[in-house]
């Protein structure tokens, strides 16, 4: 087994990884930039180099910083992470040649999946169902027209020249078909300079429905079933469950679909902890999307119905260690859920919120786990992704724990910057979420029709005669000067109000 | 002490009366009660009303802005004195001239306007970058650009000014 | 269901009971006295009723004032959490005859399991093994010495009159037994003015063995395996896990335990959650101790292998309904360990240490839970029990639980009282303690040879490091006034050490 | 700066020189060091010495006693400037008068002495209780009540003076 472990990362995942190190007897050494000096995961660790600047081109995505702290540091194995260099296969060969272990798969796996169409190629190579579609443009509106319906309509229309939404249209039926492709190329041709369109099959109202895969050097690979994540803003997700909600209106999905992950990361040669990604329809068909070569944000759901840790096996299948289950020995108990909680303001279409957590209160308690970068008093530094925190937590079933999450919302509470919390409060509360009617276009829609007015009138109430407090106490303390430190102003606050 | 207050849209009247040194009588608009407000820790009450507990966290925004988190759900509430109406800030004139206010902390990545440029509402003026995202802080209203005040490659912190309008 | 339950307990229980009561959408309001207006679990509560003041008799014992709180807020039913009125059987009648239900067994199970000597007819008849001795005192030197032949030796002598190990001795074989008779008889009469000695069977190292049961109105009683609580100081529990160690050592102890306690409980007619505590020896023989009629401190290890939440049942049993699984149902995954975090100084004797929490980190991620009545910059009543949270750990097997509880210890950090985490941090370290040789009289034994010389210098080092810069920042800060307010203080520090 | 320090039962001196606004050079006895000390809050510093970090969190106790918490281990430390030795409290003559405080906080439930009353070394002098736990002060040395400084029924802080030894 590896002795020290280098954590390419920063923020709550290298914290998530450091517990696992530690808890293996493995020493724990970070990185950071000159803006996470005081982070979290820099306190938390055994050993800490700084990398560089706070640009992160300058520090976490620097290979050759990255390289030299962990030979500086005596490392013998690097994790890193998800983002920043997990997916780069570079990085991965320079590892190698540096003698040192990478905890993912090959630089050869990562490639083949870290390209579109090689992956695509290979994933029909191996049976698993792909988006249905042309891969060359359409050469006329005949061709098109022939094309789109031998896929079946609803039919989409993408721009062969790039993609951001430009060019794109979504065709109901074959007697749609002329203008919206006229359309479609004028404007592919105006954001592109290249009017050529190829049609794939439109899914409808689609869920994220992907599957977490373990497998090691020895040709084992296995599925951890099967993960939701179709709430999404932003094309990024918010809140993520296992199982998938899905799978109750479709119970042949599971076998299908996890079967599907394992034939697809066994294609790919793949080794360690990955995840294949589905698009899926309100019937049950899915469609291979992407795999991700590396540990997912969302991995902890997948843990809390599992009881595994996936930490723990990425690290046992890099030392070579083969698979410590088998796939009949997996277990699913019971239903998680995960909110991620992010520093941006959901009532101003998610910007970023930055700067110092005035306070923070975490929740606690049965079923609830935290997995936090952040700490009271901290400032969420500007230059990085904005996801500060996660909340997981499990319970029997999917009503009990949307209500465990519930209760688990409103004791997490966060001042000083706006997050994600008062959102997924909203969210919980909503019978089209409760009854796992979701779609990634949920979120968008919901934000259309949440405009409610609050319905608590006590609660508002209370809000006003606490900011007429405070507001009162602040006159009072600007007209005076406190000599006092930071504890006894404290305690003189607590004792006498409103002086 | 008698104060105006705003919550969302709605305009109220708050009458605030210490009776002890944890015991406050409030009315608003003509709804009275008495609430045992304790300070936690700065900006951190319980406030128990009625049987009822309240866990409250206030987040300044300044002038007499609030953010009020009521067991977790938060409210935007101003409070003003009237008394004191000369001073308080409030919202400026439509037709005067205009601060154009980082809405977060970030690095001002381009500047799309100059110092005596015409714009029109809702033009984009600065782009500023945080955490990956770009935001394009854009004119409340048609006018001239009278001031720049930060730089490209700059930082800035929230509720910097970037821009006056005139 | 219930509508609103009134919690009448404070601390970490009672948020414990708080959240169980919310994600079942159940009203949850709480008492407390004037010690505990600014507590954690009024803070957390729906809502709160004070009771009277601080001392616990005007207050959480005061069964008028509990049953007035629960009638002026409407609730139809009390959660007693464990100590204060938890046991007190007249209290279960008082709500009896208020239309309260009370969340608990009834007042004659209680009653029953309340009086020594009754229990222990109640289990003999059951065929539950106790301790095997003497009902009547000795008449004479010559029938104590038969008592114990018929017993075997080591025996016990106790005194009748009295406990607090006045009058006690340990008699290892018939050769010793007429001295230590005498000093027995003597110790009994001038502490109790009563020289009457029963004979006991002496268990040797005994360790503390409990079994968790749960049971419905309609005769239903399963249990929910076993734990072991050996580890003790004053009597008191410290560190509980599940499943016990001892189990290991005899595999069969396991089924004939939990039979044991299914059968108590059985013959008590009992009905709710309660626990059937055993002493156990090395050689897997075990006796009935007691029973506690109500929740454990340490029920969250339980609810860790079973992933049940005892809250739940409690208050499903409460309102009527049947048990929701079945004996062969109850899953036993892994090993979970709970640690109590007093406020107690453990390098004096455990002495209380109440005061202001100036710090207070908690860990967090997988496999940890913390159940916790504190928050930073609350004040630790003196009047109440010292126990302010719980550290519970979940892994796949003893060895990772132990794993998983030093990582957690590590990151657990509170300052301005002192609690028992550092002598938490030395016991895991412990050779003995990781081997699972563990009896009630472990901590007596590891404190007197626990004097090891701290063996990590760079630590030291840094300590000494960290006193002198303090020293300077207090002595520079004493010597001119600060004029600013706590939060720019702050941020002032943390720019510049050392001005 | 050079002061006197003991961690334990070992008296060390120890050096500290600023570098910067978080760089500190020290030496205690012949060995040196550099380290990178942030305050993370009140009484709560992140160090970076030689690669490894450490988490440490100060306990004030008065007098230049603290308890200093090492990545959660905790170590006695006192650290005097003897410079101003005089002034420091330090440990006092064991012939001269001697001052029981209170190990916590509590309420006097018993006064087991009278002033003017004889005691020999460990003789308990008060009770003292908190938590439903009863702790009796015992004095450190024979010699007579000077003073007693609390009564029956009364309420003490953690380090209160409760009795004076002479």
């Amino acid at each position: 087994m590896f002795r020290k472990i280098l954590i390419a990362n920063r923020g709550e995942i290298a914290v998530r990884v450091i517990r696992t190190c530690r808890a293996m007897g493995i020493t724990a050494a970070v990185v950071y930039s000159d803006a996470d000096r005081a982070s979290l995961h820099v306190r938390l660790a055994d050993e800490a180099v700084r990398i560089g600047p706070s640009p992160a081109h300058e520090s976490y995505l620097h290979i050759e910083r990255i390289l030299k702290a962990a030979r500086d540091s005596g490392a013998d194995a690097i994790h890193p992470g998800y983002g920043f260099l997990s997916e780069n296969a570079e990085f991965v060969e320079a590892c190698d040649r540096a003698g040192l272990t990478f905890i993912g798969p090959t630089a050869a796996a990562m490639r083949l999946m870290g390209s579109k169409t090689r992956a695509r190629e290979a994933m029909m190579a191996a049976g698993v169902p792909v988006v249905p579609g042309t891969t060359e443009p359409a050469a006329s509106f005949d061709e098109a027209l022939e094309a789109a319906r031998a896929i079946g309509f609803p039919v989409m229309l993408k721009a062969a020249g790039g993609g951001g939404g430009k060019g794109m249209r979504l065709v109901a039926s074959a007697a749609e078909m002329a203008p919206e492709y006229e359309q479609a190329r004028g404007e592919a041709r105006q954001a592109f300079g290249n009017p050529e369109i190829y049609i794939e099959k439109a899914i409808v109202k689609p869920r994220h429905i992907e599957v977490q895969i373990l497998a090691d050097a020895y040709g084992n690979v296995i599925h951890l079933w099967e993960r939701e994540c179709s709430l999404q803003r932003r094309h990024q997700k918010a809140l993520e469950e296992a199982p998938a909600p899905l799978v109750d209106e479709h119970p042949s999905l599971r076998e299908r679909i996890t079967k599907a992950g394992v034939e697809a990361a066994s294609a790919a040669g793949y080794v360690n902890a990955g995840t294949v990604e589905f698009l899926a329809d309100a019937e049950g068909r899915f469609y291979f999307l992407e795999m991700n070569t590396r540990l997912q944000v969302e991995h902890p759901v997948t843990e809390m119905i599992t009881r595994l840790d996936l930490v723990r096996e990425q690290i046992r299948i890099a030392a070579g260690a083969k698979l410590p289950l088998l796939q009949e020995d997996v277990g699913l108990h019971g239903h998680a859920i995960e909110c991620r909680v992010y520093a941006e303001d959901p009532d101003n279409q998610f910007f970023p919120s930055p700067g110092e957590i005035t306070s923070l209160t975490e929740p606690g308690g049965p079923g609830v786990r935290v997995d936090s970068g952040a700490y009271e008093g901290w400032s969420v530094p500007m230059e990085y992704d904005p996801l500060i925190a996660k909340l997981v937590v499990w319970d029997k079933d999917r009503d009990s724990a949307v209500a465990r999450l519930r209760t688990a919302l409103r004791e997490y509470n966060v001042t000083g910057i706006r997050t994600t919390l008062g959102f997924f409060r909203d969210i919980v509360e909503d019978e089209e979420f409760r009854a796992g009617r979701i779609d990634t276009g949920f979120i968008g829609r919901w934000m259309e029709r949440r405009a409610l007015p609050r319905s608590d009138e006590a609660a508002r109430r209370i809000a006003v005669v606490g900011a007429g407090v405070q507001f009162l106490r602040t006159a009072a303390q600007s007209t005076r000067k406190s000599g006092l430190p930071a504890s006894a102003w404290k305690r003189a606050g607590r004792d006498a109000l409103l002086r | 002490m008698k104060l105006l207050s705003t919550i969302g849209d709605t305009q109220v009247t708050l009458e605030l009366q210490r009776d002890s040194s944890s015991s406050v009588s409030f009315r608003i608009d003509d709804d009275s009660g008495k609430a045992d407000i304790r300070e936690i820790a700065p900006l951190t009450y319980s406030v128990i009303e009625a049987g009822r507990h309240y866990d409250v966290r206030i987040y300044e925004r300044g002038s007499g802005m609030f953010d009020v988190a009521v067991n977790g759900e938060a409210y935007p509430v101003t409070v003003t004195d009237p008394r004191r109406w000369t001073q308080a800030g409030g919202a400026s004139d439509a037709s005067g001239p205009r601060k154009i206010k980082a809405s977060m902390p970030g690095k001002v990545v381009k500047l799309l306007v100059q110092e005596g440029d015409e714009v029109d509402a809702a033009q984009g003026l600065v782009i500023v970058e945080a955490m990956k995202m770009q935001n394009a802080m854009k004119s409340p209203k048609a006018g001239r650009v009278a001031v720049i005040e930060v730089s490209e490659g700059g930082s800035v912190a929230a509720g910097e000014t970037l821009v006056v309008i005139e």
